[in-house]
C-alpha cells in the first residue's frame, strides 16, 4: 500500500482516499486506515518545508508593497522618483491633472502666490463637505429652522464645530478671494492672455459673496434676519425694478412685483425667503460657481499656468512682441 | 475711553474676521511692496546696464545656470500646498472649537436690531447708504464695481508688469487699484463696522455705543447752497454739476496722461480712455460725495422728481 | 524676496490668527472637580456632653419677691357651673407677704450642649375645684404630663402653644387620666378649659432638669447643678421675664434672689 | 539679490519640508485631539457633574442608610412588631415539615415529568411529521400505506427511564396518558405547597408592612437600591421630552439629586473640607418642594415651562440656564421663582398647594390690585368689571335689535299666511310666525339676565381710592395740598402714591378736585362718646382691614388705610354716615348720561329722591345707576349711636389740630380749574378715584398683561442702558436713600440689564430713568411711587416676570372647566374684599386678627375659620348669610351665628354675581357637589330621642354650657352658635365629623376632642354613657346629629331648664371673668 502513495501524489492521497478504499474493498478496513494516516503524514512532512517557503516568498513579496498587485490595481504606474514618473504622478491622477507636470520654478514661491487661490478652492471644499453634513439636520422652514440650529448646537455629535466651521470657513473664504484678486491684480495676471480668466475670477468673488449671504439667513435668527433684510431693502431701490427705484413706480412697480419680491418670493423675509435663500445656498449657486471654478481652473492652464514670477520686462522692451529675453534664463 | 464697548465689537464672533483681514492685509501689502521695490531696483540697474540686461535672469531671486528651469509639480508644487492645506485646516480647526458661530434670538419682525447690520462684507455697501441713496449705492455702485473690475484687462493698455510686482512701470493702475480697494473698500467696511454704531451713528473707537444718543444734523442739498428753488432748474443745475463733473475730471484726467503717461495714453482708444476716465472719476466721485457729506452736510447734489443723486 | 519670507509669511498667518483666535474666545472654564468628593456627614450626634460628677455639684436657691402692694386677687364666680361648688380666686398674682408665687424659675444658658435623660415618672396636672393644680407647672421636654380630672363636672383641656402642637381634649368626670408630652422648648404654655373660662394654667417646656417653680413663700431651688456661668431666667405669667447670670463654683450654695415690679398698667 | 551670494544648491528642489510636515502634523493630529476632547467633555460638563454625583451622593446614601437601619431598628425593637415577628416564626416553624415535603414531592414529580416528556415530545414531532404527509398525500394507497407506518409507530415501544433508575416501556398512547397525568399531578402539588406556605407568607407580608408604615424615612433596603443605582450609573444625558408641548429639558443631566426620593441639602452635598457649597452641591439638591412636583409631574411639564431657562442646552452652566445675551426665557432667579406659576395659572388669584401658600406671587398679585396699579395698567383679568359692563352693554343692543326685527318679521309672516294661497303654505308661515314669538321670548329672558348682569357689574366696579366727588363733604379742605405734597409723609403706610407733584401742581389739583365736588348738606350728628368707640372700634374688626398707631405701634391690616391721623382731615358727619354705611353715596352717577343725578331729576318725573341697590334705574332714561360708593368697605350693620361713638374715636386720632393746616384759598380759584382737570386727567387720578368729569377716562400706562416677555430692548433704561450692562461699582442709579432701601438685593453690583433689574428698579423709584434727562413737565414719567418695601417690591417683580405670553400649549393652562374653576372664581372675590383678614381659608393661613394683640389669650374669640365651610354648610343657607350675616331683617346689630363674638360679620352687599361665586367657592373648596341635595335625617324613635336627650345633658356632654339656647342670660356666657340653626344651616354628615374630632376640622376651636371613640365598627361616647344606654348597638354619634336635626326650640328650652347650670346664672355677679365683663358692655353698648 505504502508503495502505492508516490510523495508527488501525498497531496491529493487524502481526498481521493474514499475511493481508494472503496476500490480496495477487500482489503477491509486496516488497509484503509493505513492508507490514510500515511497520506496524513506526509502531508504533515510536505507542509513544514511547504509553509516557511511560502511564508518567505511572501515577505519578500511585501517588502515592496508597490509591486503587490492590490497596489498596482490602484496606481496605475510606478513611482520611482524619476521626473517621468514625478511628471506622470501629475498627469495621469484624476485630482492633480489641473496641474501641469512642470511649473516655473519661481512659481512654487509662497511670497509671489500668497496661495490664495489653492486656499480658496480647499475651503470651498470645506464648505461643500460641511454644508451637506449640515443639510443632514436642517430644514429650511419658518418652524423648524431656528429648533434645527439649536438641536445642531446641542444634540447633534460634533454637530456645533460642524456649524462653527462652515460658519467660519465661509469668512475665510471671503478673505481668500478678495486677497487672491489684490494679488493677481498686483502682479498684472489680468493682462493679455488671461483677461477672460480674470472675469470669470470677478464673477466668482460675487458668487463667493452672494453664497456667504444667502447662508447668512438660513438659521432664522436675529442676526440673520435683519441682515438680510437690510440687505434686500436696497433692492427696493433698483432703478426701473424697484418700487422705491428711480422711475420704478412709474413702470407699476409695487411691493408685490418688484425686484425684491423676486429674491425674497414675498414683501417680507419670511418662510418663501427662507426656502428660497437655501435653493440658491444649497444648489443654485454652487452649481453655478463649481461650473465657473472649472472653466477659471481649466483657463488657468489654457493661459499658461499661472502668469508668473516672469522675467521683468524693461520699458524699451514694452511694444515688442516678445514677453522677455529669450536667451536670459540659459 | 471706553476699552469694554471697543472689545465688544472686536470680540462680536462675526466681526473677527476683519479684526484678522486688517493684519492679513497690511502683511501682505508689505510682502507685495517689498517684491515690488526690489524689482524696480532690478529694472533700473537693467535699464542703466544693458548688457547686464541682456544675459541677467531678469528675476530678483539667485540663480545659477545649471538650475532647473522648470521644477515638477510633484513633489515641489504639491508639498506647499498640501501644507497650506493641513495649516488651514488646523486654523479652521482651532477657530471653530473656540469661538461659536453666532446665534441670536429667533426672527422677530417686530423687534428692530439697532443697529442693523449686513453681513461685513456687505458693510461697504450699507455704509455707501449713508452717502447715497438706495439705488445708487445698493444697486447702480455694485454693478459699477462688479463691471469695472471685469473690464480693467481691457482698458489697461500697459504691457509691462504682467506677472511680476512692480510699482515703477503700473503707478497709475497700482494706486487705483489700492485706492479703491484698500482705501475706499476695506476702509468703508471697517467704518460699518467699528464706527457705525446704533442709529448708524458715527461712534469713534473708544466711545460708548448709546442708544439714546442724538445728533442735530441737517443736511442741506447742493441747489439749497446757491439759492436755487424751482424744481426744474434744480434738475438743471444738477444735471450741470454732475456733468461738469466728468467733463472737468474727464479733461484733467487726459492732461494728466498726456502729460504723465503719454506712451499709455498712446496705447489706449477712445473707447477704453473714455471708459476708463468715466470709471476713475466715478470711482472719486464716492469720496468727494463723503467729503460733502461728512463735512458740509451735503446731501444731494442733483435732484430730480425722480431720483436724487 | 527669499524663501525666508514666504514661510514667516505663513508662520504668521497662524501664529496672528491663533493668537487672535484665542484672544477672541470667550474664556473657557475647565471644569476641575473637586478634589475629595465625599459628602460630609452631618453632624449625626453633639459630641459627648462631659458627664456631670455628682461630687461637684452645686445648688442655687433664693426668694423671689413682689415690690410694691400685693393685687387684690379678683374673685371668679363659679356658679354657672353647679360641678365647680362656690366661689374662687384668681392666681395670676399669689403673693403673700411680699413674696411672688408661681414663678418659674430655670436656667436660661450656660449648660453648653448637654443633654439629659428625660425622667420617666410623669408630671401630675390636677384638675380639682375647677382649678387646676399645680397653676405653674414645670416639665422637661418629652416627659409625660398627667391629667386628672377629680371634679364631677366635665373640662376640656385646651393648651393654646406657640411652638408645640395644639389640642383640644375632653375630659369627663372619673375618666382615666390623659397623659400627654410637650417634645419642644417652651415658656408660659398657656392651658385653658373652654367650658370654665376663668380656669387657667401655664407649663414651662424645658431641656434640663434645672428648673423650680416658686412656692407660697416665694422660695425655689435649684439643685445638682454642675459647676460654671449660668443665666438664670425668673419668668411670671404677667410680669414677664427676668434674667440674672451667676457663677457657681463646685459644691457651691448661691442665693439668687429676684424681685418683680408691678406691671403699669 | 544680486548683492547677496548665490547659494551652491538650489533652493527650490534642494530644500527639504520635512520639518515643516511634521510639526504641522503634529499640531493637526493635536487638534484633533483637541476637538474630540471638546465634544466628549469641553462641550459635555455634565459628566463632570455625574461623575461628583455619583461619589457624594453614595457617600450620603451610606449615612442615610446608617440612620435608616438605626430608626429599623427602633421599630423593630417595638413589641408589636415582635409579636409579629413571632408570629411568623411560629408560621415558619410549624409548616416547615410539611412544606418540605410537598416540596419534594413537587421536585420528584417535576423531574419524573421531564423525563416523559423528552422522550414523549421526540416522538410526538415524528407522528405529527408522519401524519402532515399523510394528508397531504393525494392517492389513497399512500395514504393507507402512510396511516400503517403511523399505528405501527405508535405501537412501538419506547423507553423511558425514570430519575430514579427505573426504565419502562410505553406506547405512544400510554405515554401520551403518563405525560399528562404527571403534569396535573404537578399542578396540584403546588397548589398544595402554596396552601402549606400560605400562613408563613402573610405573616412575612404583614412583618414587612409594619416596618414600612413605621417608618418615617426610606428603608435601609430601599436605600441600598438607590445606591446601586447611583453606583451602577453610566453618565448619560437626562432628559424629559414632551413633544406636544416643545419641551426638551436636560436640567436633570446636572440636577440629579432633583427628584431622589430624600431629602438633600446643599450642605450633605458639600464635599469634606470645603466650608462653601460649590456648584456640584448647589446643583444636587432635591427640588424644595416635592409636592409641587407630584401635582406637576416632571415627565409632563418638564422644568423649563416653570422655571425658564434653556432647556437643551448643556454646554455650559450659563447656556444651559439661559443667561446669555440671545436667550429670551432665562432662568427665573431663585427669589423669583415662583414667577414661573404665572405662565399658567395667570387666572389664578391664590396659589396654594395644601397648606403650602405662594406667597410671593400671590402677593404680587394682591398689591397689584390692591395698590391700585390697575387703575393705570391694564392687566388681563384684573379689573374687568368695565369691560365686562361694556361687553354686556353690547349685547343687550345686540338682542333689542334682533328683537324688534324678529317682532317685524312676525307681523310680515301673519300677514303672509293669512293672504296664502293654499293651508299648507298658510300653516307654514304661521309656524314659523308662532317660532318667532318663542324666540322672542326668549331673547326676553336672556335680556333680563343681561339686566341683572349689569345691575350686578355695577355693584361689583370698585376703586382702589376714595370717591372725590365727596371731598367738600367729606376733607379739611386745609389738609388736601399737603397731603398731595407728599402723602407718605402724612400717613407711611398709605396706598395713596407720591406723584412728584410740584407746588404749581398742587394747587391747580386741589382746585379741581374742591371747585368739582358735590356741595350737598350732610346731616348734622351729636358728637358720641370715645371711649366707647375706641372698644366698639378694638372689638367690630375694624382692625381686619385698617391699622392704626404709626410705627412699632402699628396695629392691624394693610388692606385699608391707617387711621392715626384720620382726625385731622376728615370731616365728623361725613366720617359718621361713612362708617354706618361706606357705600352710601351723595348723588347717585348716571353712566349713560355721563351725569351725577341729583334730585331736581328725580323731582322733574315725580320720584321721590331714593336710590339704593333696590332702585338703582335712572329717573330720566332708566338706566342703571352707579347708586353705591365704590367701595369695598362693608357695612357692620352698627347702630348710629356706635357709628357716631367710633366716629368720635377717630376723630381723636390726630397729630395736629386741623385748624393748624395753612389756609389754601387758591382752591376756591375758579382759574385754576382747568388747569387742574389737565392735570389729573394727565396723572390718570380717574384710575383710582371718582373724579367728577374723568368717569370714563382710559388706563394711562402700558398693559402689563405680558410685560415679562417683552423684550428687553423695550425696556427703556434710557441713560442707564451702558451702566446696567456692565454693572459694576457705580452702576446704581437710585441715589434716595428711602428708594434705595427698597431694592430687594440692595444697591446693584452686578450688571442689571435684565427684565429683574428693569422692574425693581422702576419699582423702588418709578422715575429712575428719568435721571439725567432733560424733560418738560408733561414728558416726564408719571408713574408715582409707591413707597413699597423691599419684599413688596420683589413680590411685584416676580408677578411682572411671571407675565409672560406663554409659547406652551392651551392644555397646558390652568384653566380648569370644573369646580376648580369654581374655587379659581372664587378667590378673586376672597380676596377682592379682604375676606383672609378675618378667615382662615387654607391651613396654616395667619389672618390678621389672629396676630392681633387681643386675641392672644381668647382665640376662642376670633372668627370662624373656614376650612371646610363648603362641607359644613347647606350651600342655600350660605348664600342667604352672606347677603345678610344677621339672618333677620330686623334685628340687625348683632351676628347671625355667632352672636357671642364680639367681632362681627359685615355686610358686603355682595352682588348676585358674587353671591354665586362665593357659594359655588365655598363648596367647591370643599369638594361639595352643586346643586346640594340634602341627606334625609331619619326620624328618631320617642326611645331613641330620650336617649339622645339624656346624653345631651349628661355631665359628660354638657352641650348646653357653651352652646347658645336663645335665653339671654345664658348667651351672655355662651361660646358656640345655637343648635336650632343646625337644621337649616348644616350638613348632617359634616356635624358627625366635626362631634368626633372637631380639633381637626377647625384646629384650636374651643370644641374638644374626644367625645367619642370608635368601637366595633361604631362610634360611642367616650365618656359614661347614661343608663338607657345599656344595650344600645346604634352609632351615639349618629343619634346625637339626628337629635340635633330634629331639635325644637321647645325641647331646647326643656332640656336648657333640666339643667342644674340654668339656677346659678340668675344671680350675675359684679366680679365676674373679664369676658364676661366685655360682653355684657358690649350688649349694654348696644342698648344705650
Amino acid at each position: 500500500m505504502a508503495d502505492e502513495n508516490n510523495p508527488s501524489g501525498g497531496g491529493n492521497g487524502g481526498g481521493s482516499g474514499g475511493g481508494t478504499g472503496a476500490s480496495n474493498g477487500k482489503n477491509g478496513k486496516v488497509g484503509l486506515v493505513e492508507r490514510v494516516t500515511t497520506g496524513v503524514k506526509d502531508d504533515i512532512q510536505a507542509l513544514k518545508t511547504d509553509i516557511p517557503a511560502k511564508a518567505k516568498e511572501q515577505i519578500e513579496g511585501l517588502k515592496d508593497p508597490t509591486k503587490t498587485q492590490v497596489y498596482t490595481s490602484i496606481f496605475r504606474h510606478k513611482h520611482d522618483d524619476t521626473p517621468r514618473n514625478r511628471a506622470l504622478g501629475v498627469l495621469s491622477n484624476v485630482f492633480l491633472h489641473l496641474h501641469p507636470a512642470k511649473i516655473n520654478r519661481d512659481a512654487v514661491r509662497y511670497s509671489y502666490t500668497w496661495g490664495m487661490g489653492g486656499i480658496t478652492f480647499y475651503l470651498f471644499i470645506i464648505l461643500t463637505y460641511t454644508g451637506v453634513l449640515l443639510m443632514f439636520y436642517y430644514h429650511p422652514s419658518k418652524v423648524q429652522a431656528f429648533r434645527d440650529v439649536l438641536y445642531l448646537e446641542h444634540d447633534v455629535p460634533f454637530g456645533k464645530i460642524l456649524r462653527n466651521m462652515h460658519r467660519w470657513a465661509a469668512h475665510l473664504m471671503v478673505i481668500g478671494v478678495w486677497l487672491h484678486m489684490f494679488r493677481v491684480f498686483l502682479t498684472g495676471s489680468y493682462k493679455k492672455p488671461r483677461e477672460f480668466n480674470w472675469n470669470i475670477g470677478v464673477l466668482l468673488l460675487v458668487f463667493t459673496l452672494l453664497l456667504s449671504f444667502t447662508g447668512y439667513l438660513l438659521p432664522d435668527d436675529q442676526l440673520g434676519f435683519w441682515a438680510v433684510t437690510v440687505g434686500t431693502n436696497m433692492a427696493r431701490a433698483t432703478p426701473l425694478l424697484g418700487h422705491e427705484g428711480p422711475f420704478g413706480s412709474m413702470l407699476g412697480m409695487t411691493p408685490y412685483n418688484d425686484v425684491r419680491f423676486g429674491l425674497l418670493g414675498g414683501s417680507i423675509v419670511d418662510a418663501n425667503a427662507l426656502l428660497r435663500s437655501y435653493i440658491w445656498h444649497c444648489i443654485g449657486i454652487p452649481i453655478v460657481a463649481s461650473v465657473l471654478m472649472i472653466v477659471h481652473f481649466w483657463r488657468v492652464r489654457k493661459d499658461g499656468g499661472i502668469s508668473g514670477p516672469a522675467p521683468v520686462v524693461l520699458e524699451a522692451e514694452a511694444d515688442k512682441p516678445r514677453r522677455g529675453p529669450k536667451a536670459a534664463g540659459e | 475711553m471706553d476699552w469694554r464697548q471697543l472689545w465688544e465689537i472686536c470680540s462680536a464672533p462675526d466681526n473677527v474676521p476683519i479684526v484678522g483681514l486688517i493684519p492679513l492685509l497690511a502683511f501682505y501689502i508689505y510682502l507685495a511692496v517689498k517684491q515690488a521695490r526690489a524689482n524696480d531696483v532690478l529694472i533700473e540697474q537693467l535699464e542703466a546696464d544693458p548688457a547686464m540686461a541682456k544675459t541677467h535672469h531678469r528675476k530678483t531671486w539667485p540663480f545659477k545656470p545649471g538650475w532647473a528651469k522648470e521644477v515638477h509639480v510633484w513633489p515641489f508644487l504639491l508639498r506647499i500646498e498640501f501644507l497650506a492645506a493641513i495649516i488651514i485646516t488646523i486654523i479652521l480647526m482651532i477657530w471653530s472649537i473656540t469661538l461659536n458661530a453666532p446665534l441670536e434670538e429667533p426672527a422677530n419682525p417686530n423687534l428692530t436690531m439697532n443697529p442693523a447690520k449686513a453681513p461685513w462684507y456687505f458693510l461697504g455697501l450699507q455704509e455707501m447708504l449713508v452717502y447715497f441713496d438706495p439705488w445708487i449705492a445698493g444697486v447702480v455702485m455694485p454693478t459699477m464695481i462688479i463691471i469695472g473690475l471685469m473690464v480693467i484687462p481691457y482698458i489697461d493698455t500697459n504691457p509691462l508688469g504682467s506677472g511680476y510686482y512692480t510699482w515703477k512701470q503700473r503707478k497709475f493702475s497700482i494706486s487705483t487699484f489700492m485706492f479703491g480697494f484698500v482705501i475706499l473698500w476695506v476702509a468703508m467696511i471697517i467704518i460699518g463696522t467699528f464706527i457705525r454704531g446704533p442709529g448708524w451713528q458715527w461712534f469713534w473707537p473708544g466711545q460708548t455705543w448709546d442708544h439714546n444718543r442724538l445728533i442735530y444734523e441737517v443736511n442741506r442739498d447742493l441747489p439749497d447752497l446757491f439759492g436755487i428753488t424751482s424744481n426744474m432748474a434744480k434738475i438743471v443745475f444738477g444735471a450741470i454739476v454732475v456733468g461738469g463733473f466728468y467733463l472737468v475730471g474727464g479733461g484733467a484726467v487726459y492732461s494728466l496722461f498726456r502729460r504723465k503717461m503719454p506712451k499709455d495714453f498712446q496705447r489706449m482708444s477712445l473707447l477704453q480712455f473714455s471708459l476708463m476716465a468715466f470709471l476713475w472719476l466715478t470711482m472719486i466721485a464716492l469720496p468727494l460725495k463723503m467729503a460733502l457729506r461728512l463735512l458740509w452736510h451735503i446731501k444731494y447734489v442733483w435732484i430730480t422728481p425722480w431720483f436724487n443723486v | 524676496m527669499n524663501k525666508k519670507t514666504g514661510w514667516a509669511g505663513i508662520t504668521f498667518v497662524v501664529v496672528a490668527l491663533c493668537a487672535l483666535l484665542v484672544l477672541a474666545a470667550c474664556s473657557k472654564k475647565e471644569e476641575t472637580p473637586a478634589s475629595s468628593p465625599t459628602a460630609e456627614q452631618p453632624a449625626a450626634s453633639a459630641p459627648a456632653a462631659t458627664p456631670i460628677d455628682p461630687a461637684t455639684v452645686a445648688s442655687i436657691n433664693g426668694t423671689v419677691k413682689f415690690d410694691g402692694p400685693a393685687p387684690k386677687a379678683p374673685k371668679i364666680d363659679m356658679s354657672q357651673d353647679p360641678g365647680c361648688k362656690g366661689m374662687n380666686e384668681a392666681e395670676t398674682y399669689v403673693v403673700t407677704g411680699g413674696d411672688l408665687a408661681n414663678v418659674f424659675v430655670y436656667v436660661k444658658d450656660g449648660l453648653g450642649n448637654r443633654t439629659f435623660d428625660v425622667p420617666k415618672d410623669p408630671v401630675v396636672l390636677d384638675q380639682q375645684g375647677c382649678r387646676y393644680h399645680p397653676h405653674v407647672l414645670g416639665v422637661m421636654a418629652g416627659q409625660t404630663v398627667q391629667i386628672k380630672n377629680d371634679d364631677p363636672t366635665t373640662h376640656n383641656i385646651h393648651p393654646t402653644p406657640k411652638d408645640n402642637r395644639e389640642w383640644n381634649e375632653s375630659q369627663p368626670p372619673s375618666s382615666p387620666a390623659i397623659e400627654k408630652n410637650f417634645a419642644r422648648e417652651e415658656i408660659m404654655l398657656p392651658v385653658k378649659c373652654n367650658q370654665h373660662p376663668w380656669m387657667k394654667m401655664y407649663i414651662n417646656v424645658v431641656k434640663s432638669p434645672f428648673f423650680a417653680v416658686t412656692g407660697k413663700d416665694g422660695k425655689y431651688e435649684i439643685k445638682g447643678l454642675p459647676p460654671g456661668d449660668y443665666t438664670i431666667a425668673f419668668v411670671h405669667e404677667k410680669l414677664g421675664e427676668q434674667d440674672q447670670k451667676v457663677t457657681v463654683a463646685a459644691k457651691d450654695t448661691k442665693t439668687v434672689d429676684q424681685s418683680f415690679k408691678p406691671a403699669a398698667e | 539679490m544680486p548683492e547677496k551670494p548665490i547659494p551652491e544648491q538650489d533652493p527650490i528642489t534642494g530644500k527639504s519640508f520635512a520639518i515643516h510636515y511634521l510639526i504641522a502634523t503634529v499640531i493637526l493630529i493635536g487638534t484633533l485631539f483637541w476637538a474630540l476632547y471638546d465634544e466628549a467633555w469641553g462641550q459635555r460638563p455634565w459628566k463632570a457633574f455625574q461623575d461628583q454625583w455619583k461619589d457624594r451622593y453614595s457617600a450620603f446614601l451610606n449615612t442615610a442608610k446608617s440612620t435608616s437601619a438605626k430608626s429599623e431598628q427602633s421599630v423593630e425593637q417595638d413589641p408589636q412588631y415582635a409579636a409579629l415577628k413571632q408570629d411568623y416564626e411560629k408560621a415558619y416553624e410549624s409548616s416547615k415539615a410539611k412544606g418540605d415535603e410537598a416540596r419534594k414531592k413537587l421536585d420528584d414529580a417535576s423531574a419524573r415529568l421531564l423525563a416523559v416528556q423528552s422522550v414523549f415530545t421526540d416522538r410526538r414531532a415524528y407522528v405529527n411529521a408522519l401524519t402532515y404527509e399523510l394528508e397531504t398525500s393525494t392517492s389513497a394507497s399512500a395514504k393507507a400505506s402512510k396511516q400503517k407506518d403511523i399505528d405501527a409507530y405508535k405501537a412501538e415501544q419506547a423507553t423511558v427511564e425514570f430519575p430514579d433508575g427505573t426504565k419502562k416501556k410505553f406506547t405512544f398512547q400510554q405515554l401520551e396518558e403518563t405525560y399528562n397525568e404527571i403534569r396535573d399531578e404537578r399542578t396540584r402539588l403546588s397548589l398544595e405547597l402554596g396552601d402549606v406556605l400560605k400562613p408563613v407568607t402573610a405573616a412575612k407580608a404583614k412583618m414587612d408592612d409594619y416596618i414600612s408604615d413605621h417608618m418615617v424615612d426610606l428603608t435601609p433596603a430601599q436605600i441600598e437600591g438607590l445606591k446601586r443605582k447611583t453606583t451602577d450609573w453610566d453618565p448619560k444625558i437626562v432628559q424629559i421630552n414632551v413633544a406636544e408641548a416643545n419641551i426638551v429639558d436636560r436640567c436633570e443631566s446636572c440636577h440629579m439629586g432633583t427628584r431622589e426620593p430624600l431629602k438633600i441639602t446643599e450642605a450633605a452635598m458639600t464635599s469634606k473640607g470645603s466650608k462653601k457649597p460649590d456648584e456640584y452641591a448647589q446643583a444636587f439638591v432635591s427640588h424644595p418642594e416635592p409636592d409641587l412636583l407630584q401635582i406637576h409631574d416632571p415627565d409632563k411639564f418638564g422644568c423649563s415651562p416653570c422655571h425658564q431657562g434653556n432647556g437643551r442646552a448643556t454646554t455650559s452652566i450659563e447656556k444651559a440656564h439661559g443667561n446669555y445675551e440671545h436667550w429670551l426665557w432665562p432662568l427665573y432667579p431663585k427669589e423669583n421663582s415662583q414667577a414661573g406659576c404665572q405662565s399658567c395659572h395667570s387666572a389664578d388669584m391664590v396659589l396654594a398647594s395644601g397648606d403650602v401658600q405662594f406667597n410671593t406671587i400671590n402677593n404680587g398679585k394682591d398689591l397689584f390690585r390692591q395698590r391700585g396699579c390697575m387703575g393705570c395698567h391694564r392687566y388681563e383679568g384684573y379689573d374687568k368689571e368695565p369691560e365686562d359692563l361694556n361687553s354686556v352693554g353690547q349685547q343687550i343692543k345686540q338682542i333689542e335689535t334682533q328683537r324688534k326685527e324678529n317682532v317685524k318679521n312676525t307681523a310680515d309672516l301673519m300677514k303672509q299666511a293669512d293672504a296664502a294661497e293654499s293651508n299648507d303654505v298658510a300653516n307654514e308661515l304661521n309656524t314659523k310666525a308662532v317660532d318667532l314669538r318663542v324666540a322672542n321670548s326668549k331673547l326676553d329672558g336672556r335680556l333680563q339676565q343681561l339686566d341683572f348682569q349689569s345691575h350686578s357689574l355695577m355693584q361689583d366696579q370698585k376703586k382702589v381710592g376714595p370717591n372725590l366727588k365727596d371731598v367738600r363733604l367729606k376733607l379739611n379742605k386745609n389738609w388736601i395740598p399737603v397731603w398731595l405734597k407728599k402723602p407718605s409723609d402724612f400717613r407711611p403706610t398709605t396706598k395713596m402714591p407720591n406723584f412728584r407733584l410740584t407746588d404749581r401742581q398742587i394747587q391747580a389739583i386741589s382746585a379741581y378736585i374742591w371747585q368739582s365736588a358735590f356741595t350737598d348738606e350732610l346731616p348734622k350728628h351729636k358728637p358720641g362718646n370715645a371711649a366707647h368707640g375706641k372698644e366698639l372700634f378694638e372689638e367690630r374688626g375694624c382692625l381686619a382691614c385698617h391699622s392704626i398707631g404709626e410705627g412699632d405701634q402699628m396695629q392691624g391690616g394693610t388692606f385699608a388705610a391707617n387711621l392715626s391721623r384720620v382726625g385731622e382731615k376728615a370731616n365728623y358727619d361725613y366720617l359718621v354716615r361713612w362708617i354706618h354705611n361706606a357705600r352710601q353715596r351723595t348723588r347717585p352717577y348716571c353712566p349713560y348720561e355721563k351725569k351725577d343725578i341729583g334730585p331736581e331729576d328725580y323731582a322733574k318725573k315725580g320720584l321721590p329722591y331714593q336710590f339704593d341697590l333696590d332702585h338703582s334705574k335712572c329717573p330720566n332714561d332708566g338706566h342703571e345707576l352707579q347708586v353705591q360708593n365704590m367701595t369695598v368697605m362693608p357695612s357692620l350693620r352698627l347702630a348710629p349711636e356706635d357709628a357716631e361713638d367710633i366716629a368720635t374715636y377717630l376723630m381723636t386720632q390726630k397729630k395736629q389740630e386741623p385748624s393748624s393746616y395753612a389756609a389754601a384759598p387758591f382752591m376756591d380759584d375758579p382759574a385754576l380749574k382747568e388747569e387742574g382737570k389737565k392735570w389729573v386727567r394727565f396723572y390718570g387720578c380717574g384710575g383710582c378715584h371718582e373724579v367728577s368729569g374723568m368717569e370714563d377716562e382710559g388706563r394711562i400706562g402700558t398693559e402689563l398683561t405680558f410685560e415679562g416677555s417683552k423684550p428687553i430692548e423695550r425696556l427703556d433704561f434710557a441713560l442707564f442702558t451702558e451702566v446696567a450692562q456692565r454693572g459694576g461699582k457705580g452702576s446704581e442709579p437710585i441715589k434716595d436713600k428711602d428708594d434705595l432701601a427698597r431694592l430687594p438685593d440692595g444697591p446693584a453690583k452686578d450688571p442689571w440689564y435684565d427684565h429683574k433689574g428693569f422692574f425693581e428698579h422702576k419699582l423702588a423709584e418709578p422715575n429712575v430713568y428719568d435721571q439725567g434727562m432733560v424733560k418738560g413737565e408733561t414728558e416726564a414719567l408719571r408713574m408715582p411711587n409707591l413707597h413699597l418695601t423691599k419684599d413688596q417690591v420683589l413680590d411685584l417683580t416676580t408677578f411682572l416676570l411671571g407675565s409672560q405670553e406663554t409659547s406652551l400649549p392651551q392644555s397646558y393652562q390652568y384653566k380648569p372647566g370644573d369646580a376648580r374653576h369654581d374655587i379659581q372664581e372664587g378667590w378673586w372675590v376672597v380676596k377682592k374684599y379682604n375676606c383672609m383678614g378675618c378667615h382662615q381659608f387654607i391651613p396654616g393661613q395667619r389672618t390678621i386678627l389672629m396676630g392681633l394683640k387681643q386675641y392672644q389669650d381668647v382665640q376662642e374669640q376670633l372668627p370662624p375659620k373656614l376650612l371646610t365651610e363648603g362641607a359644613r354648610v347647606d350651600p342655600e343657607w350660605l348664600r342667604k348669610f352672606l347677603s345678610n350675616p344677621a339672618l333677620s331683617a330686623t334685628d340687625t346689630n348683632r351676628n347671625g351665628v355667632r352672636p357671642y363674638l364680639k367681632v362681627r360679620m359685615p355686610t358686603f352687599s355682595f352682588s348676585d354675581n358674587e353671591l354665586r361665586k362665593l357659594v359655588r367657592f365655598f363648596q367647591a373648596l370643599s369638594q361639595q357637589p352643586l346643586p346640594y341635595i340634602p341627606e334625609e335625617v331619619p326620624t328618631l324613635t320617642a326611645k331613641e330621642t330620650d336617649m339622645a336627650r339624656s346624653l345631651f345633658s349628661s355631665t359628660a356632654a354638657p352641650c348646653l354650657k357653651c352652646h347658645a339656647t336663645g335665653d339671654p342670660s345664658h348667651d351672655k356666657i355662651a361660646t358656640a352658635p345655637n343648635f336650632l340653626l343646625a337644621k337649616e344651616r348644616l350638613k348632617p354628615d359634616w356635624v358627625e365629623r366635626w362631634i368626633t374630632d372637631p380639633q381637626a376640622v377647625s384646629p384650636g376651636t374651643s370644641m374638644p376632642s374626644g367625645l367619642f371613640k370608635a368601637q366595633d365598627n361604631r362610634y360611642v361616647f367616650a365618656g359614661p354613657t347614661p343608663p338607657t344606654f345599656n344595650g344600645y348597638a346604634g352609632d351615639h354619634r349618629k343619634l346625637l346629629t339626628d337629635y340635633i336635626f330634629q331639635l325644637t326650640a321647645e325641647e331646647q328650652r326643656r332640656v336648657a331648664a333640666s339643667m342644674p347650670r340654668a339656677k346659678a346664672a340668675v344671680q350675675p355677679s359684679s366680679s365676674r371673668r373679664r369676658a364676661a365683663v366685655e360682653t355684657h358692655h358690649a350688649a349694654s353698648g348696644g342698648s344705650r
